[in-house]
């Protein structure tokens, strides 16, 4: 049943102003994984088998994460996935780990509620592109600008597969996406995709992101190497992984020619470079794998640090000291 | 003496200070050991209109805003043509004669005193014009110099001191005016500057987020919205001084599943908004419903539809509040009636979404929300606090054998907590199983319905969301909700004291419905009407659609709240001629 | 001979082919001159999971999907034994021997035909094994080669020239295999080729899309959702063939907002959706109710809440569709019934969206936007077709003069179009006068208010959104709305051939609730009870809030849609023990 | 009273493939200005004064909007001006032309339905930072994407003016707004903003913008300029103009400082430079104004003619025709 007491302990007794908003009560003594096993990435296989077709790049990113995180060696109560709608959205019931499966192109802003309350956690959030760049692309920017420590993997397939087959914001415009899809001219049978193709990885080195990289579904360690960077890196970090829907825009071929790697001697520091590079590959034909800018900033959390040593200093305010303002 | 009982109004232009002058004649009045309740209305502009304060005091609670004015204060022509009728026979108009003309042809004691005047050449700040009238009010009020000396003192006027001899200074000719030109209303109001500690003066939004913060809230997202706002300004400053987290966010739809995502991982959440942002949240309300996350919404109703009336007040949002999802989505929907009401309301909409693991909306209103009222401070060692049902802590359930959405006696499941239980699961809109899984089978779907729909039927037994009041033979019985309950009492007991057979029911719990104290009241009593601040009589419908039942109506939609007079009048009228 | 009622199941895995065998077979009966209705139950994953499909075939319309089967195809185990039980105990179920084990306990005819086998041996094209399936059907049938050949040849597998050949054997080779193992169902279906052009085969959103073009839309902008996508994949093609504009949005928000836009010059204009894009649209649905601009919204309802049971059917979105709204902001909720309906329901929609300036939802779900169905063409001379009212051109009338929310006999102002006539105004979500300025006055907004909603009430008097059916002196009267029509009626039709007294009132129109009807229905028939798919009776609800009635319900939440058996042994329960 | 005709006749009788959805009749002939006169300014002014405070910012933009529409010299019923809800949304009911004002966030959706269903129009969408870039935000890509000649104001105050004093999404980080600031403290009490700064501008190039300038309404005649640039301009032009709110975050002084022109020299046709120089005058503390990129894509509108083409050729379908597939 639930828990019953008064108002008066109601205070918050996180220790040393953790920031992890009304837990009160220690967590379970963590499970260690068994003696001298660092765990596998069969530790984040979940009993559910996934649903996805036979190919789908999708695959390749779950095994990617889950090697990510079994190199970590993450508790898996630790870990929370938070998803949208779509094929993509789909992940978290794959992964044996909190999962947290919301509405269509909210990832973001309920992976950035599951932080803010718990920063302890290791917070992911992934989606495909039209979840995050159509009807989530307002939350993006904000997310970037928030800066907490989560990592978003938007599993780009440049096409809608869960609704079978129409358009997303990262299609390429006009006849190209007629050439190499199935069902994309149920939605534009005429001339093909009217509209302009967003260039979602440089938008959001545009936004200010802190880790910004790329990386391709077939390409498996690559994967799980640029997955793990993104996991280490403190604040919001983005992971583009393109990852080809055969079902519906099958991109394998023209894709498998067009990535390579960003030079060796990339400057991961430069932003300004990094965009150019992200705006020119477009017209190059290629995408470049590897992380386009990384730079460290002080994260959400950092900051809230300092807005307690102002707000209360050593000890939080009761809620009576808190009333005496209206008396 | 008779009981004190007088509504004072001043009006002028919106930013010329009438608003301060209000303000802190309430707050000082309320220090002073008198209940007041205030009431204010605003244009939509930032700056410029005509805009009214108005403060009601009683020497007991106050639970309407007042009906005629005792006194009315007036700066200028416009504000004169538009408030003056509302002048009791026996009330006085004070006005500024430089500024407007009286109209001489009313029986009403009408009273010129030259403030803009008065300001320019006797105190030559016109920042104290504002103390110059709060000083004619007190001496009309028959307050002695020092004690309004010491209420300039204490209120902001006082707070800067380079100011406070120029304030001073003001109040003291206002009271020379007052003296030199023989004003006397008669009037005596007993003064005594009490000790604070026990009575609080807080608005409604006030009150909320203190409620809030003791029932445990320590993560709030949400978006700016009039009449909303402030709920967030004031947790802004306060939440931190509690080591939780508070998130602006970049609109409705984030605010409410970031703080889906909080209440995921244990937090106490709430998110406050108004009508247009609570429409944008319908679709994560019901994600809420379906993943049995629980969760505060507050709604401060606004006159609508659309943008509507921002600064106004209406009880128009019930409908959505109760429907407005698709699918099945049942949630608690819960109301506040005063500002004291809104702090142990907002206590009880925390212990009821974690209790029953629910999203839960408590409805208030612009009016609410910002009337300032005199409550007693809460003791909160009796403040009841509910956590929400976890899984044993060491328990060795692995996540393969634990079942997060449990068939329970009272349907209500034992939910782990990332970072804290061994029992991870996928929280999913998609439809489920005990397990978790998707599972769109018709046998998952009926027992997951049933589960969603029983669990929240059964917050009905919950004490203390429905009372009944009046007479036990009742001839007319009014049925209200929320915020309504003050005016419609305090004319239950003027009609009452008349000889009336009246009763009223009050709802501070809207879904799910006290179905059986309802019919009790609307069977015992020949005529029942619903008395609500909307076109349609929302819960009259909703009401009847219940109870299979047929209802008389009251609605006013004026963007103002009830005037006690207003039912009163109803009263009469339907017993008289119904 | 008797009537014609076969129902047809064939189920395999998803994405395996089983789908195009019920396709084609239904198109081709449909095409012989009989009347088809589909049915299919998909898994929510792209490919993979047990998927069905249903072809029930009668010689007059059909009105449910049918209740126990006929015959049942399988192509493998899990099939055989999700679906064995629905075989009616004279029917006959054909299954793959080599796939799966029958079970020989069961009373049922059960016919072993080896189609994986004879595929790969015999035909050598895997792909053929449709055909092979659909020839061993039209064999069962009676259908004769040719004319089975015939259908081939004028279905997708004759498409393509390169194929057909191959496919002409697989159909050879299934009517050999019949002939040599003396397989005789002894069923006679009378085919015969019909010149195709007075009958359609349609899906409901298909006939939605022709009824929306015919009525003048020009305008759709939506964002994909199951399963409403096929609604803005067919205008997709369609609309720029008739001149019209297309855009798929970024979201439902844009959407709304985008079609709002557009019918502000004049446009007719259409956005479709299911349960949680409603959810997103309901602020800007407030607003279209506000500015009184004209829109249709279609929802072709699925399983909730939340995200729910995407590929299910349910009527459960009508609590939002009617009162999904912060403030009051009435609006027009009408239903479709059937696939023939959809078209003339789509133009009702256009015509009352532009006659009475309001929003219209246009109820659909996913039963009924997805099944096929046989109907007559629709003559478009026929079809009535309403423009919005407008200022004269060439009038005199400034812009200052000329008032946008004029107050009119009947509430409708005219409603001047930008690029055409002179008076231009700003329409907005604030409250407004009659001159379309913002206006927070109590007098405005009691006016506004009021007209408003008294021009949607007024819509009640539009002919044919309410019919009764059955006895005349009924002892039961069933309620039903929307696609659930079919299926009562079935009922209502057998157990009157029974002997009961039945009577069934069927509405199209929800909001505004023609209450006439509704009352004299509900009082001359002792029980009446609302049947609907969905587990707290919202129509019920609603019916009992508008009139005060206390009420039966019969509902289901199987995901499913009804069966006329469900209904009729509901009318036989209640009138023998109730 | 409404008209009624059948649905055979229910064809669009636009002429050549105008893409005027579903308008059958013809329009009142246009009105001329005064003969030899050209329309003023005066034209455009409406019947309402506007409501906003003494020195809001909003003025010069108004003034600005209505000097362009005059030099123009458009018939006020062939323009709609599109807004969302904040101080900045009331402009419209200043001018003297036709308006929508929806709700908040969605001027840019509106306004694409405005210019596709009738594209004879002249479509301006305004609005503020937060109403365009917080819950609008997502609309901005997308709008921009499709490219349809309508010209987009934001009139950037960096804070929420009519709900009284929040922060924006292009509000400065940290204590900077402190000091500036009456109200922001009122949200952000102990270390002022906590998130990061967007830089609009940069991010509307970044999408794919056909025309990007900035202006700042104190500087009147060079805000007209620039905005009848952004009206000249065929396709989707985006202003930045920069508008004080005095009352709850006063910047003119600041920005009075740092306002200077872009290089004489500059190239409106480089995209990348464009960029850059949006993303590095932050640091440099200052506000470029001037066109920052411009470049001519076809429409959203003339694509449109090349699908209409193949659709239907010379003459539309009936819906007979169309009806014809089901048979
Ligand atoms: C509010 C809402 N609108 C629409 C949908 C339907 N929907 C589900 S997933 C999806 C898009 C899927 O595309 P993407 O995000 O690229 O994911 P993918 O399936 O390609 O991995 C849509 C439109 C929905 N579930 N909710
Ligand atoms: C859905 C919704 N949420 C919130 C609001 C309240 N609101 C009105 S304007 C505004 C922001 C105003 O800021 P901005 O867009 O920058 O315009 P400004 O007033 O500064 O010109 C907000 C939050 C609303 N009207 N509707
Ligand atoms: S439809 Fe495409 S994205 Fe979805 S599971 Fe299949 S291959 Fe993957
Ligand atoms: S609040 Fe600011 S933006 Fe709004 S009108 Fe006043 S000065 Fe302008
Ligand atoms: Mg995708
Ligand atoms: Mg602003």
């Amino acid at each position: 049943m639930a828990e019953v007491r008064t108002a008066d302990t109601a205070k918050t007794t996180a220790p040393e102003r953790s920031g992890q908003a009304g837990q009160s009560e220690p967590a379970e003594p963590a499970k260690p994984p068994k003696p001298s096993a660092k765990r596998t990435l069969k530790d984040y296989r979940s009993e559910v088998k996934p649903t996805w077709c036979p190919g789908c790049g999708d695959f390749g990113v779950l095994a990617a994460l889950q090697r990510a995180l079994a190199e970590r060696n993450l508790d898996p109560r630790d870990v929370v996935i938070v998803s949208g709608i779509g094929c993509s959205g789909r992940l978290p019931e794959f992964v044996n780990a909190y999962g947290l499966h919301v509405v269509h192109g909210r990832a973001l802003p309920a992976a950035q509620g599951v932080k803010a309350a718990n920063p302890d956690l290791t917070v992911i959030a992934v989606g495909g592109d039209g979840d995050g760049f159509a009807i989530g692309g307002g939350h993006v920017p904000h997310a970037v600008r928030r800066n907490q420590d989560i990592t978003y993997i938007v599993m780009d397939n440049q096409v809608y597969g869960l609704t079978k087959g129409q358009p997303s914001p990262s299609t390429p415009t006009g006849m190209q996406a007629l050439r190499r899809s199935v069902s994309m001219p149920k939605m534009a049978p005429y001339e093909g995709v009217l509209e302009g193709q967003l260039n979602i990885l440089a938008m959001v080195i545009v936004y200010g992101c802190s880790f910004v990289a790329r990386t391709f579904s077939s390409q498996a360690s690559e994967m799980a190497k640029i997955i793990g960077r993104g996991l280490d890196h403190p604040g919001f970090g983005f992971v583009h992984a393109m990852s080809p829907c055969p079902t519906f825009y099958n991109t394998y071929d023209p894709w498998k020619e067009s990535f390579m790697p960003l030079p060796e001697d990339w400057d991961t520091g430069d932003r300004i470079k990094a965009i150019d590079m992200a705006m020119e590959e477009v017209g190059d034909g290629v995408f470049h794998s590897g992380v386009f800018f990384q730079d460290v900033y002080r994260t959400y959390t950092d900051k809230l640090q300092d807005v307690y040593a102002k707000a209360y200093g050593d000890e939080q305010a009761t809620i009576d000291a808190l009333m005496d303002q209206y008396a | 003496m008779d009981q004190l009982d007088l509504t004072i109004r001043i009006a002028g232009e919106n930013g010329e200070g009438v608003l301060t002058v209000g303000d802190v004649l309430a707050e000082a009045l309320a220090r002073s050991g008198l209940h007041i309740y205030t009431f204010k209305n605003l244009p939509a502009e930032i700056k410029g209109g005509a805009s009214m304060t108005q403060v009601r005091v009683q020497d007991t609670p106050v639970r309407s805003p007042g009906d005629a004015l005792d006194i009315l204060m007036v700066w200028n022509q416009e504000n004169y043509d538009i408030h003056v009728g509302e002048v009791k026979p026996t009330g006085v108009v004070i006005y500024d004669p430089d500024e407007c003309d009286a109209d001489e042809s009313l029986a009403l004691t009408q009273i010129g005193v030259p403030l803009q005047t008065i300001t320019k050449t006797v105190i030559k700040t016109m920042k104290s014009k504002n103390v110059l009238a709060f000083g004619i009010l007190t001496a009309c009020l028959g307050i002695p110099f020092d004690s309004a000396k010491q209420m300039v003192s204490e209120s902001r006027w006082g707070r800067r001191k380079e100011f406070l001899e120029s304030n001073i200074n003001a109040l003291k000719q206002a009271y020379v005016y007052v003296d030199e030109n023989g004003i006397d209303l008669g009037l005596r109001v007993a003064v005594e500057r009490k000790n604070g500690h026990a009575q609080l003066i807080m608005t409604g939004n006030d009150a909320l987020c203190m409620g809030a913060l003791a029932a445990g809230c320590r993560y709030y997202a949400g978006y700016p919205i009039t009449p909303a706002s402030d709920v967030m300004e004031t947790l802004a400053k306060a939440m931190p001084r509690v080591g939780g987290v508070l998130m602006q966010t970049e609109d409705e739809i984030a605010a409410i599943t970031a703080s889906i995502g909080a209440s995921f991982t244990g937090a106490k959440v709430m998110t406050a908004t108004a009508g247009p942002g609570l429409s944008l949240m319908v679709e994560a309300l019901g994600l809420a419903t379906m993943e049995e996350i629980p969760l505060v919404v507050v709604d401060v109703q606004r006159g609508g539809p659309s943008t509507g009336m921002p600064t106004k007040t209406e009880q128009s949002d019930l409908n959505l509040a109760i429907h407005g999802a698709h699918g099945e989505a049942p949630r608690i929907v819960i109301a506040a009636t005063n500002t004291e009401d809104c702090f142990y309301t907002a206590v009880k909409a925390f212990n009821l979404a974690e209790k029953y693991q629910t999203p839960v909306i408590l409805l208030s209103d612009q009016h609410l929300s910002q009337r300032a009222q005199v409550m007693s401070r809460p003791d909160l060692s009796e403040v009841e606090i509910v956590e929400r049902k976890q899984p044993e802590l060491n328990g060795s359930v692995t996540p393969e054998e634990f079942d997060r959405y449990e068939m329970t006696d009272d349907y209500i499941s034992p939910m782990p907590l990332p970072g804290r239980h061994g029992q991870h699961y996928v929280a999913t809109g998609l439809e489920h199983d005990e397990h978790a899984h998707i599972d769109y089978s018709p046998e998952a779907h009926i027992r997951m319905t049933e589960k969603r729909h029983q669990k929240i039927e059964s917050a009905v037994n919950e004490p203390g969301f429905v009372q009944r009041y009046g007479a036990e033979d009742a001839q007319l019985g009014l049925i209200g909700w929320g915020s309504s309950e003050g005016p419609i009492l305090e004319a239950l007991d003027r009609t009452l004291a008349k000889g009336y057979k009246v009763a009223a029911l009050i709802f501070k719990m809207l879904h799910p419905l006290p179905e059986k104290e309802a019919r009790a009241f609307i069977e015992s009593i020949p005529v029942v009407s619903v008395v609500e601040l909307n076109a349609s009589g929302q819960f009259a419908n909703y009401l009847q659609g219940r109870l299979a039942v047929s209802l008389q109506r009251f609605n006013i939609i004026t963007g103002l709240p009830f005037k006690a007079g207003e039912i009163e009048e109803y009263i009469e009228g339907v017993l008289q001629y119904g």
